[in-house]
């Protein structure tokens, strides 16, 4: 955690702003996400990101839109940062027709191909290989662009990580691989699953760079990711970057979160990517508590309007239910 | 005494009475020790049997499957958990390539004692990646014995059968089922593994089901019968080896078979049963045979359509009927 | 031939053509083709086999005068043998 | 070795019973010869070989039932050893007849497999007629898309009184096929009074000179009429089979004939189109005469490519007859009777004839029936030219 302390923010009042911006409307989206769970508009698994915030609202805002984005079943704020609208996401929770999907993936697989957002995945390190497909399709075109591709310390145990993270780097493709390090596969800590813990090593052991950042730091995200996005881009291959973060919620709604100790989670919540970067702005008068509470008023204007949206949407008919399962001339 | 047990604690109970039985089993899989396991079967296990015996696995699916191959080669009877049917597919070449085959490959020298489960199948809009059904597909497999247990009696009387098969046993839980509950008296002792099992008995027509759609298919049943349709139920509950004899009984019996399935139709173990009848039982078939399985689609996540895309107590009713032709048997 | 055996012959050709006939229901002086059931087939086939059996050519022309069994008998008594 | 199988002779044929060998073991046989009299539910029929041969052995023994595509006698081609035969197994009775005999049946009979639409009969319900001797053509089914059923044959059986009664057997054929008819084929109905004062007087003059087995029936005038003008109306002469009419080149006409005892068979008179008169005549003559005795050919039953249905014995003034699937017309004619006729101003009494078409709308529209019929008529006018 080299990088966290309290030091300057270097951005402009406008950057900062959006920064908070994007952090609350994850924060706020989710909150109400979890508020219709237990009112039965949102079904299936729902894993909330509340306290990693910073990783995608650090991440995903110095991407380009001609980038790839690859995310994970926990990946509602990646999607709304990257600029599905959220009345589109919500209503994918709902299941409507109008979601960003038509309703037929839900939480864990929101999709949209104009932003190139590649999912929205449910298999534990199932997004590694495509996001190194991706990226290969670039490079044999010659298209200078970065393939993102998040995912959980989890699916470093898989063997789709070794066999992704060796492939990125055999042929210096153009993949930045975004380990979003929260320290529990579901219920199992990174020490019970990881024989090396310290994850970077790991990509170092096939020669890709790769660099810790303190994913609760807003800041530092943004610094790192824009970095070695540009060491990417630049045709340099692979970057790894592990963002070490913690989730404060459970892993999902259904999960008793007996696995860790109460403590360390109040822990970790006094390090909240949202208040400390804001008490940051604060000390350098880059930001007023008016500003909070406009934001706060356009943040919840966004998210009421979205919940308002899927509410009024219609369901997918039925009669399409088999629709789009191969492209229609080739259905039968 | 009307103690109810449900399939869950059942489950637990016979992975409990397992590890007490005999030492050399041990309970391997994704979050099955401080979690609980997904579907809390194993939870309380790790305070009771330790670390050694419940033993969390790293997301490797590949790797705990295989390494529980290995285990039982090595001497012991492991059991390993895969969270789902679908995260079983990241371990098919470890279940197909080795622990089917080794046995036959081998020459007869070697055999894997291993018994592996996962949850199973849909109705809980978790979409397309964690609600299908492919326990099909294990049981095209030789080598391989496929058991879905559908009642809380064969969750709590599997297990052990199933630890003292000396050949790889896979039990498919239909993850619908974990909290069906029945009078725990009716969970005791062991079950035959290598039979499938009437569930209702009945003259006019044979509906054949497995795992989740089995209370389904009893609603239907019962639903036909106020209709003055005697329906019977098979449960197959073992679908390797496949226990054809007792569907041949019954469809001899009846002369109409509908099978319930929730995987997709094409090349579905529907098909699979249905070439069997076909196959043995053409001369006393009274009508075509009929299938109700799910739509041909990856399982969607919005409830309305993931209903339509299952089969339904009404389909099922509704080819009941269309087996039975004009008139009611 | 006698009437008698002339008689007889006529009632096995018919017979051969019409094999359920009872000869002893077969009114001699009604039309035969009603009682038997003969159509213009059967006619044909039976004069056929009348003229095959009895060398009796019988012009077209004639068949109005066979209705009954008794024309018949008569008329092939008046004409036989062909010589 | 060459395997004599009981071919499939019919859309409802699934089994036959031997009533005669032709031939005996050592008989050198040609194609085409007749070697088995075979009893179906239809009719007795001669069933003939493909191949030339010499008779090996006679499997089946006349009296016994067997399925479809047994092997009821095996040949030896010309120049095999017998000794590299191997012995014969013997055939068992059709109610033991087990899956795979039938199910080998298909392919060797794929050539003259009926046209027809195959009664829909549950497994079950085809193996328990057969047990029962009860025939399927007299079941109208109850089951899933009508098919017959189990209980639909066992309730047949239990109102059936007499198990091989063969009219009650040909009337529950015709029963089905008409059945059948009515239900798939739209039909409409057109007639036209011809006048037969030419045809009458032509008849009577030809057969004045002739002897009795050489003379001529309106009947053959009428086959001749219909053959030239189906020639020329191809939308009367065909099949309707899988959704799709197949016009016929040659014209089969089926001639309906009444069987005694009840029942109508409609056997083929093949290539009517080409025949001489004459010949049309000796036709009908030799197919009623096989017909009434229960000897028809198998192309007979199954190969018309349209009907004609003479009632002429018969008082009545004009017949509306129903299709025989899958053909597509069927042409009727009544009595022929001396009506008021008016011919140059003046009303004469003129032979003539009540003729109808039924015709299949699928297929043909009014017009086309009208215009067939029509040719028919004009046919008739000039009868030194059939």
């Amino acid at each position: 955690m080299s990088l966290t302390g309290i030091y300057p923010v270097p951005l402009k009042r406008d950057e900062a702003l959006e920064l908070v911006r994007q952090m609350l409307r994850i924060r706020r989206f989710e909150e109400a996400c979890a508020e219709l769970y237990g009112a039965g508009k949102i079904r299936g698994f729902l894993h909330l990101y509340i306290g990693e915030e910073a990783v995608a609202a650090g991440a995903l805002t110095v991407l380009q839109p001609e980038d790839a984005i690859v995310a994970t079943y926990r990946e509602h704020g990646h999607a709304l940062v990257r600029g599905i609208a959220a009345r589109a996401v919500m209503a994918e929770m709902y299941g409507k027709v109008t979601g960003c999907c038509r309703g037929r993936g839900g939480s864990m697989h929101l999709f949209d191909a104009a932003t190139r957002f590649f999912g929205g995945n449910a298999i534990v390190g199932g997004g590694l290989p495509l996001a190194v497909g991706l990226a290969l399709a670039d490079h044999l075109q010659g298209i200078a662009r970065v393939t993102a591709c998040f995912f959980g310390e989890g699916a470093v145990a898989e063997g789709a990580f070794h066999e992704s993270m060796n492939l990125a780097a055999l042929w210096r493709l153009p993949v930045l691989f975004c380990c979003e390090n929260n320290g529990y596969a579901m219920g199992t800590a990174l020490e019970r699953s990881e024989s090396q813990t310290d994850l970077c090593a790991k990509a170092a052991s096939y020669r890709i760079a790769a660099l810790p950042v303190d994913g609760m730091d807003v800041v530092a995200v943004r610094h790192a990711t824009q970095a070695a996005a540009a060491e990417v881009r630049a045709g340099a291959g692979p970057r790894f970057l592990e963002y070490r973060t913690y989730r404060f919620r459970a892993h999902s709604m259904f999960d008793p979160d007996l696995y860790r100790p109460k403590e360390e989670v109040e822990e970790w919540k006094k390090r909240g990517p949202l208040h400390t970067f804001t008490d940051r702005l604060k000390a350098q008068q880059l930001f007023a508590e008016a500003d909070f509470e406009r934001l706060e008023a356009e943040v919840a204007a966004e998210i009421k309007s979205a919940i308002e949206f899927a509410e009024a949407s219609a369901w997918e008919p039925v009669e399409d239910l088999t629709r789009d399962v191969v492209a229609a001339e080739a259905a039968s | 005494m009307s103690e109810k047990l449900s399939y869950r604690e059942a489950m637990r109970e016979a992975l409990r009475s397992a590890l007490r039985r005999d030492p050399r089993v041990f309970l391997m899989g994704e979050d099955v020790g401080r979690y609980g396991g997904s579907y809390a079967v194993s939870l309380g296990l790790l305070e009771e049997f330790g670390a050694e015996r419940i033993r969390d696995a790293p997301l490797s699916e590949l790797g705990f499957v295989g390494a529980g191959i290995g285990a039982a080669l090595g001497g012991l009877r492991p059991i390993v958990e895969i969270m789902t049917v679908n995260f079983s597919l990241l371990a098919l070449d470890q279940l197909v390539n080795t622990a089917a085959a080794l046995r036959h490959m081998t020459g007869g020298q070697l055999h894997v004692p291993l018994v592996v489960r996962m949850a199973t199948g849909a109705g809980r809009q978790l979409a397309a990646q964690h609600s299908h059904s492919l326990e099909g597909w294990y049981a095209h497999v030789p080598g391989l014995r496929v058991l879905a247990p559908a009642t809380v009696a064969d969750a709590r009387g599997m297990l052990w059968p199933a630890l003292e098969d000396p050949d790889p046993v896979l039990i498919f839980e239909h993850a619908q089922l974990y909290n069906v509950e029945e009078p725990a008296s009716s969970a005791v002792g062991d079950v035959d593994i290598r039979r499938a099992h009437v569930r209702r008995a009945g003259r006019d027509l044979t509906l054949i089901a497995y795992g989740g759609m089995l209370p389904r298919t009893l609603a239907a049943a019962g639903q036909l019968a106020a209709e003055g349709i005697d329906a019977e139920v098979v449960d197959l509950r073992v679908l390797r080896p496949l226990d054809a004899t007792t569907v041949l009984e019954s469809v001899r019996r009846t002369h109409r078979a509908v099978i319930v399935d929730e995987e997709w139709r094409s090349g579905s173990f529907a098909a699979e049963v249905s070439a069997r009848i076909m196959e043995q039982a053409f001369y006393d078939l009274d009508a075509p045979v009929a299938r109700v399985c799910a739509a041909e689609v990856p399982v969607p996540y919005a409830k309305h359509l993931e209903d339509a895309a299952l089969p339904q107590l009404p389909a099922i009713v509704a080819a009941a009927r269309s087996v039975l032709g004009a008139r009611p048997a | 031939m006698d009437e008698a055996a002339l008689r007889a012959t006529v009632v096995t050709l018919l017979q051969k053509i019409a094999p359920e006939l009872d000869p002893a229901t077969l009114d001699a002086a009604l039309p035969l083709r009603e009682q038997v059931d003969l159509d213009s087939m059967d006619f044909l086939n039976f004069l056929v086999a009348i003229e095959k059996r009895l060398q009796v050519a019988i012009p077209e022309s004639d068949y109005e005068q066979l209705r009954t069994l008794d024309d018949l008998v008569r008329y092939l008594g008046a004409r036989e043998p062909t010589p | 070795m060459i395997e004599f199988r009981l071919p499939s002779l019919g859309a409802d044929m699934d089994q036959g019973t031997l009533l005669e060998w032709r031939v005996r073991p050592g008989d050198v046989v040609k194609k085409g010869d007749v070697l088995a009299l075979v009893d179906t539910t239809k009719a007795a029929i001669d069933v003939e070989c493909w191949h030339p041969g010499t008779v090996l052995d006679l499997v089946v023994a006349p009296g016994q039932t067997v399925a479809v595509g047994t092997v009821m006698a095996r040949l030896l081609e010309p120049g095999e050893d017998p000794a590299t035969v191997p012995p014969a197994t013997p055939v068992a009775a059709v109610a033991a007849v087990t899956a795979p005999a039938a199910a080998s049946a298909a392919p060797a009979l794929a050539a003259v497999a009926p046209p027809a639409a195959r009664q829909p009969v549950s497994p079950a319900a085809r193996r328990r007629a057969t047990e029962l001797g009860v025939a399927l053509e007299t079941i109208v089914g109850t089951g899933p898309g009508g098919a017959v059923s189990l209980r639909d044959v066992e309730d047949a059986a239990t109102r059936k009184t007499t198990p091989r009664d063969r009219s009650q057997e040909i009337r529950g054929t015709i029963a089905a096929a008409m059945s059948r008819a009515k239900r798939e084929i739209p039909h409409y109905y057109l007639s036209d009074d011809v006048p037969l004062g030419t045809a009458t007087e032509w008849l009577r003059r030809t057969n004045a000179g002739r002897p009795v087995s050489e003379r001529l029936l309106i009947a053959a005038l009428y086959l001749r009429a219909v053959a030239l003008a189906a020639v020329r109306h191809p939308a009367m002469n065909g099949w309707f089979v899988d959704g799709a009419f197949r016009p016929s080149a040659a014209v089969h006409v089926g001639m309906a004939i009444s069987l005694r005892g009840g029942g109508l068979i409609a056997p083929a008179i093949h290539a009517v189109e080409q025949l001489s008169l004459a010949d049309t005549m000796r036709a009908l003559s030799d197919v009623v005469s096989r017909a009434r005795a229960g000897r028809l050919r198998r192309e007979e039953l199954t190969e018309a490519t349209i009907t004609l249905t003479n009632l002429g014995d018969d008082s009545v003034t004009a017949v509306h007859g129903i299709i025989a699937p899958p053909q597509v017309a069927l042409v009727g004619a009544g009595q022929v009777s001396e009506r008021p006729w008016v011919v140059g101003g003046q009303v004469v009494a003129m032979p003539a004839v009540t003729l109808t078409l039924a015709a299949d709308h699928r297929v043909s529209d009014g017009h086309a029936g009208a215009r067939f019929l029509a040719d028919i008529a004009a046919q008739l006018q000039r009868p030194e030219a059939l």
